[in-house]
């Protein structure tokens, strides 16, 4: 069921907008949980707006709700996500004498989850 | 400032006052050279040993946004190079740009005790001020770029002469620099606006301007001269390093006509031509420079002299740098600063084989040999573009002491030396009193520097302490003691204290109606707001304004010349 | 006799012991060496705070346990020889110009930074910058061989000059980036980007690896100076298959963006090199 | 709105690296709040609205309400006894607190890093292998026909570097603005940046690299093979149109982000970048830029390098500076579980560390200075609040073109700024050493 995508880390203005007024509030939290995916990869997953998705990498995994792209904004088989308490559980800390971990263009497993309560 | 101190028994040389190894007294309380000190002041034997004025470096490149590039751009020279930290002291690096920590220490450590930036973008002020203010011990100013700065140009293809003088007071107050200089004049215009161009010859078009750099010379010589500065234009000529570049040099300082103008590093701009050939090996033309000089009292120089091994070009002449770069292994920084300048910078090493290097070496002290007059041919190494500070030491050997010089001589190329007139110097050596001219008396009078760069009452305390040597590097490398502003910083040649410097600069009057000039500008073409611009006081916790001697009144501008 | 060293106490932060040398201890008794001053952190501490020391100095030393967290082991090593039963941290002889040092556990980063001879052999798995040159400088190894068994991590050799670097297993990215002479032999996989920026120099894969576009294809040959070089490397204890003493390799020119006099050689029966 | 109004002009907006300083604020100084950001952009604006005085107490130990003083000498206690602390973050504060966070770090024998090394600190290492060939932003404004936007996306992040600096604005050379440059963007998807541009190149993840080498090759004259499509997603077609236009523009420029740092190449993504620019001045002028995330990161690039002769990932444990990326830099020193101790002044590392990282925080005293309660002032043993730098605190910050500048602060804060809490601390620690730690080893014998 799962499948490898790249995922692409990066800010963006909600985010900062957001992070200005409190990084421990709903907000942000939300922002930092929304994964963006290309439409076509949702539909092959099964997966709508809102559904919740469970990354994994071999330093860690993260649940997040995604939201579809349309393939001119994003293509197929790339995930977008702002940086936050969730990017940082997939990213590992060998930054190869470079002081900088790998956090754009991850290779992640990604596999719906099929929560009871949710869609 | 110090307890009340008596250094007795040494032999001081003090030329500004005409005392000329005399073994004397001198006396030092509450930061100033004094008469006499109470009987029971702390004292200094100093028997065996010169007394000299602290050591002043008029010409260096020490801080600011060039200077923290080309530090950056090297940590492998750092890491070998490593300045330990004390329970008092702050730690460093060194290389050929030392953190600024170990610029201020290591430059005490040679007896030095003031030292001038020689070349601060207006817009890098403040930077460069932040890094004075962790420069320990040195008091300091620096030279602020005017000779590329698109408003001046503006007004000077105007033709608004006093307008240009208003605006030249106005950035030499608000950046609260202490002189104004000129790098390549026009250069920085044909570099970033044509192409990576530059200027070739006093009488080139300067990009879209109606402008040559004759006329930019000589109306900031003329400007300069006016607002009665402690020190005068300080011009980097065109044409730096090039072969045939003399005549330019001596062009230049035609155009002062009789007024005060001071050539940096003279050393680089004494090149001639083999056979009128701009392209070939570059010759000695020291001589023709120096007799310039010579007969020509108004012109002071800087010699920009070279010593063999590791340096760094660091200049606001960016074309030279790029051409340099195919020298200097894979590093080249350019940096340019809107509407004021360029820059480049480019790790480099001079190495006795090769002709030019080596023909360089010889002009340096060429100049410094032929020279009649110690007071306006004074010593630098433009550090760290000819050498660093730290190779001080071996060219005072190199002046002092013929036996050594013929040795080295013999060991660096020999076609440069063919070319060169150094074989014809090789009597003259110099004394201690004109070392301690072209290092330090010398310099506080080309600066204008009333209380510095000699001993007598009223003098700032600033007092370095030789042991004597035979061999001079080795006196000249490690002063026993340091004292600045009254204050012991270097006892048996070691560090004892901090000390936090003083920042020198000018404070000139210009008319306030020259802001209206100015702030449209800036609307328009700079990207930092008008109000933002100039440096307040908060970045000088410690200045000292040298003042000026206006020859024109600053205020009210008459319409005057504006067209 | 030989200086014997075994962990007893491990540090609770970074030890560097650049004291650890050959050269240094030459004829210490093991009194002695136990008072050689380490940095613990940001403070002084006796290397016998942290090691049983036994025996006497001669020119060998061997050091027991997990010394992951010490660094820079044989730093500017001449002569001698260390053992390292166990892992070592960062910095394993920096510097070096002669001597061996044989580490039967993994190595950390910056394995032999900048030496110009001697040799250090790795038995498993050693860090990044294997052989490299420090930040800022354009020159690393000037000289000498370093062997690892396992895999090594990204910068294999940057900017080498001179020498031999063979890995048995994988080597990272940029494996020979700026390289300006000598040998690289990848026995495992070659990862991305490898000779980027190279002017001279050889590195050599058994296995198909992907190119940058300005390696260009040369020829097909069967060097002499790599089948010398190979059957030293074997003689170094790395496994070499006859097939790669004999084999073809595919020439790749490059770093065109340079001079392009470097080499990347591809054993052919690993099939045909693909090209980005 | 209350009635004690006052408008400070020419405020400076710290939120990003544009830093820019012609802010108009209306404040109200009984409400403590800015009501209006003239000429901020959308992220400005939430910057300036929502730095209101928070309710929080001055200073938390062990979770518990403290004064200052109290939290000054625990943290002190912490970082004296600390055997290899590290001093983290300051890329959201000014020059002058930067400059004591050092001091701390050379004192106490710690490591100073800073946010530089997850942001750009892979094209500082770059810098140090080939330089750079750069300029200040109104040389960009005035001069720049040909802006080349590389893994970035600066209408999110960065919106006035399109509005102020380098895309519409008129120049004394560009006098008509949009009109005079062309404009392209690279990058692996489309972003709110994308329309922006006259060309927008899409690259394939992780084949940045390649595709500046191809660029370099190109402009060097080399032959490159049209087998670069397949790799990269880019046809030899699109790159030979960019070499051409790279090569005859006037003045051009590179603007770079992170799409180049963090991924996967790193130092040598950016070193491909600023290789290509210095390459292209032998056809006409070309400068390269990193753009920057935070206010004062590059204030903080700048003191770590005249004081210690390095960027960033500063260890002084031997009684001298050491910079060495991956081995002094806060992501390894966590994750492999070496620091003992961490200042944190003004980051928020618990927020974006790898997770081994965060996990490692868990594990040791924590001190935090900022302004918010953040993930990381969550997890501190000792957390201290402080005003904001701009909004309350004045200072010197750095541009990401290394232009400083001065804040005018709109309103005072209850707070200490970073620069007392620190200076504070720093005298305390003086004292319960007895002045700097002695060095605890001479200088590492040098490595060749």
């Amino acid at each position: 069921m799962a499948e490898i995508m790249t995922l692409i880390g990066g800010r963006s203005s909600k985010q900062g907008t957001t992070l200005c007024a409190s990084k421990l509030g709903a907000a942000y939290a939300e922002i930092s949980s929304t994964l963006e995916m290309n439409v076509e990869d949702m539909a092959r997953l099964g997966l709508s707006n809102n559904s919740k998705v469970r990354l994994r990498t071999p330093a860690g995994e993260a649940i997040l709700r995604c939201k579809g792209r349309e393939t001119k904004d994003l293509p197929p088989g790339i995930l977008f996500m702002t940086y936050g308490p969730l990017s940082s559980q997939l990213m590992a800390g060998d930054t190869a004498g470079s002081g900088m971990p790998i956090s754009k263009n991850l290779d992640v497993e990604v596999e719906p989850v099929r929560d009871e309560n949710g869609p | 400032m110090g307890s009340p101190l008596r250094i007795v028994n040494g032999r001081v040389y003090d030329p500004a006052n005409g005392v000329n190894g005399a073994v004397q007294d001198v006396c030092v309380r509450d930061g100033k050279i004094v008469a006499d000190v109470p009987p029971d002041a702390k004292r200094i034997d100093a028997a065996g040993m010169v007394v000299m004025p602290g050591g002043i470096d008029i010409h260096c490149h020490i801080a600011g946004p060039k200077v923290n590039l080309a530090r950056k751009v090297q940590p492998e020279t750092h890491q070998d190079d490593v300045q330990l930290r004390t329970r008092l002291t702050r730690s460093g690096t060194g290389g050929t740009v030392p953190s600024t920590f170990a610029t201020g220490y290591r430059y005490a450590t040679l007896g030095y005790t003031t030292a001038m930036e020689a070349a601060v973008t207006p817009l890098g002020a403040r930077h460069t001020l932040e890094e004075f203010h962790d420069t320990p011990v040195l008091d300091k100013g620096f030279f602020v770029l005017v000779g590329n700065n698109l408003l001046l140009y503006r007004l000077l293809q105007e033709g608004r002469r006093e307008e240009l003088r208003h605006a030249l007071a106005w950035w030499l107050k608000v950046t609260k620099a202490y002189a104004p200089k000129l790098v390549n004049p026009g250069g920085d215009e044909m570099w970033k606006g044509q192409r990576n161009a530059n200027i070739t010859s006093l009488d080139d078009k300067i990009g879209s301007f109606d402008l040559t750099p004759r006329r930019v010379i000589a109306a900031f010589i003329e400007a300069g001269n006016e607002l009665g500065l402690p020190h005068p234009v300080h011009i980097h000529c065109n044409n730096l390093g090039h072969s045939g570049n003399v005549e330019t040099t001596l062009e230049t300082m035609r155009l002062a006509e009789g007024r005060r103008a001071h050539i940096a590093h003279i050393q680089f701009h004494s090149y001639g031509a083999a056979a009128g050939k701009s392209q070939s090996n570059p010759t000695s033309r020291a001589r023709d420079i120096i007799e310039y000089i010579n007969t020509h009292p108004n012109i002071s120089a800087d010699v920009g002299a070279v010593m063999f091994g590791p340096a760094t070009i660091m200049t606001g002449d960016a074309p030279l740098a790029y051409m340099l770069r195919r020298f200097g292994g894979n590093k080249w920084v350019n940096a340019d600063t809107e509407n004021e300048s360029g820059c480049g910078i480019v790790p480099f090493r001079y190495q006795d084989r090769v002709y030019t290097n080596a023909l360089q070496w010889a002009i340096g002290l060429e100049l410094l040999l032929l020279s009649e007059d110690p007071w306006r041919m004074v010593f630098s190494t433009d550090h760290p573009n000819g050498g660093s500070f730290m190779s001080y030491p071996r060219l005072i050997r190199l002046l002092m002491d013929r036996g050594y010089r013929k040795e080295q001589m013999a060991h660096v190329n020999q076609k440069a030396l063919d070319r060169s007139a150094l074989r014809d110097c090789q009597e003259r050596e110099y004394s201690l009193s004109e070392i301690a001219i072209i290092t330090r008396a010398g310099p506080a009078r080309l600066l204008g520097l009333t209380d510095k760069g000699h001993l007598g009452v009223g003098a700032d305390a600033d007092v370095t302490i030789y042991e004597e040597d035979e061999d001079k590097e080795k006196m000249f490398s490690a002063p026993r003691y340091v004292i600045k502003d009254g204050e012991l910083i270097i006892e048996d040649h070691e560090l004892r204290a901090d000390h936090q410097g003083r920042l020198l600069h000018v404070a000139p009057d210009y008319d306030p109606q020259i802001e209206q000039v100015i702030e449209p500008f800036f609307e328009d073409f700079y990207t930092i707001r008008f109000a933002n611009y100039p440096v307040d006081d908060r970045y000088v916790p410690n200045g000292q304004i040298i003042p000026t001697t206006p020859s024109v009144a600053a205020a009210p501008a008459t319409a005057g010349t504006r067209t | 006799m030989t200086l014997t060293l075994t962990l007893r106490t491990a540090p609770t932060v970074p030890l560097e012991a650049d004291v650890l040398s050959p050269d240094r201890l030459s004829g210490v008794s093991a009194l002695e060496a136990a008072k050689l001053t380490v940095v613990h952190g940001n403070q002084r501490a006796d290397l016998g705070e942290f090691f049983q020391v036994g025996g006497a100095a001669d020119g060998e030393l061997h050091l027991t346990g997990d010394l992951a967290q010490v660094k820079q082991i044989g730093t500017g090593m001449a002569r001698g020889r260390i053992v390292v039963h166990g892992s070592v941290g960062m910095h394993l002889g920096a510097g070096m110009t002669g001597g061996e040092i044989v580490v039967e556990g993994d190595a950390g980063d910056w394995v032999g930074p900048e030496m110009s001879g001697g040799r250090i052999v790795v038995k498993g798995n050693a860090g990044h910058m294997l052989g490299s040159a420090r930040r800022g400088s354009q020159i690393g190894v000037r000289g000498g061989e370093i062997v690892v068994f396992g895999n090594a991590g990204n910068e294999v050799g940057n900017g080498m000059r001179r020498g031999l670097i063979a890995i048995g297993g994988d080597a990272g990215d940029f494996a020979g980036v700026n390289m300006l002479a000598g040998t690289i032999v990848v026995l495992g996989r070659l990862a991305w980007r490898a000779g980027a920026g190279m002017r001279r120099g050889s590195i050599i894969s058994m296995h198909p690896a992907e190119l940058l576009p300005t390696f260009s294809y040369a020829c097909d040959y069967a060097p002499e100076f790599l089948r010398v070089c190979l059957r030293h490397v074997r003689g170094l204890g790395l496994t070499i298959a006859d097939s790669h003493v004999n084999g073809r390799y595919q020439r790749w020119c490059g770093d065109g963006i340079e001079l392009n006099r470097g080499e990347v050689l591809i054993l052919d029966s690993a099939g045909t090199a693909s090209r980005s | 709105m209350g009635e004690n109004l006052k408008v400070v002009r020419d405020a400076t907006c710290t939120f990003c690296g544009c830093v820019c300083d012609d802010m108009h604020l209306t404040v109200d100084l009984d409400q403590k709040r800015i009501m209006k950001a003239e000429n901020a952009c959308i992220l400005g604006k939430a910057w300036f609205r929502e730095h209101g005085i928070e309710e929080r107490p001055l200073a938390l130990i062990g979770g518990r309400t403290a004064t200052t003083e109290e939290a000054v000498e625990a943290a002190a206690q912490i970082l004296a006894q600390a055997r290899f602390p590290l001093i983290y973050g300051l890329s959201d504060t000014t020059c002058e607190a930067q400059r004591v966070a050092v001091a701390i770090a050379d004192m106490i024998g710690g490591t100073v890093d800073t946010t530089t090394s997850v942001c750009h600190g892979p094209s500082g290492i770059a810098f140090e292998g080939v330089g750079e060939s750069t300029a200040s932003l109104g040389e960009i404004k005035n001069r720049a026909d040909l802006v080349v936007f590389w893994g970035g996306n600066p209408a999110e992040a960065h919106p006035r570097l399109f509005s102020r600096y380098a895309v519409t604005p008129k120049g004394m050379f560009i006098p008509n603005g949009r009109k005079d440059r062309t404009v392209v963007l690279v990058d692996v998807r489309r972003t709110p940046s994308t329309p922006a541009a006259d060309i927008f190149i899409q690259v394939k993840p992780r084949s940045d690299f390649e595709v500046l080498w191809a660029l370099r090759a190109l402009v060097k004259g080399r032959k490159v093979d049209p087998s670069i499509e397949r790799r990269t997603g880019v046809s030899l077609a699109v790159l030979e149109d960019l070499v051409a236009r790279m090569k005859s523009c006037r003045f051009g420029v590179f603007l770079f982000g992170m799409g180049l740092t963090m991924n996967r190449g790193r130092h040598f993504n950016s070193g491909a970048l600023l290789a290509l620019a210095t390459d292209l001045n032998e056809f006409t002028h070309w400068v390269a830029k990193p753009v920057r995330g935070h206010g004062n990161v590059t204030g903080a690039d700048n003191v770590v390098s005249w004081q210690t002769g390095f960027p960033f990932g500063v260890n002084f444990s031997r009684g001298y500076p050491r910079f060495n990326p991956g081995e002094f830099t806060s992501v390894d020193l966590l994750t492999r579980r070496e620091a003992d101790a961490a200042l944190i002044i003004a980051s928020d590392p618990a927020d974006n560390f790898p997770k081994a990282a965060i996990e490692h925080l868990r594990r040791i005293p924590v001190i935090t200075l900022d302004p918010k309660a953040t993930p990381t002032t969550q997890l501190a043993q000792v957390a201290f609040t402080t005003a904001t730098y701009g909004i309350n605190v004045s200072g010197t910050v750095y541009r990401m073109d290394d232009v400083p500048i001065t804040l005018r602060p709109a309103f005072e804060s209850p707070y200490p700024s970073d620069e007392q809490v620190l200076t504070a601390i720093r005298d305390r620690v003086r004292a319960l050493l007895g002045g700097n730690r002695l060095p605890a080893g001479a200088p590492v014998a040098a490595a060749s």
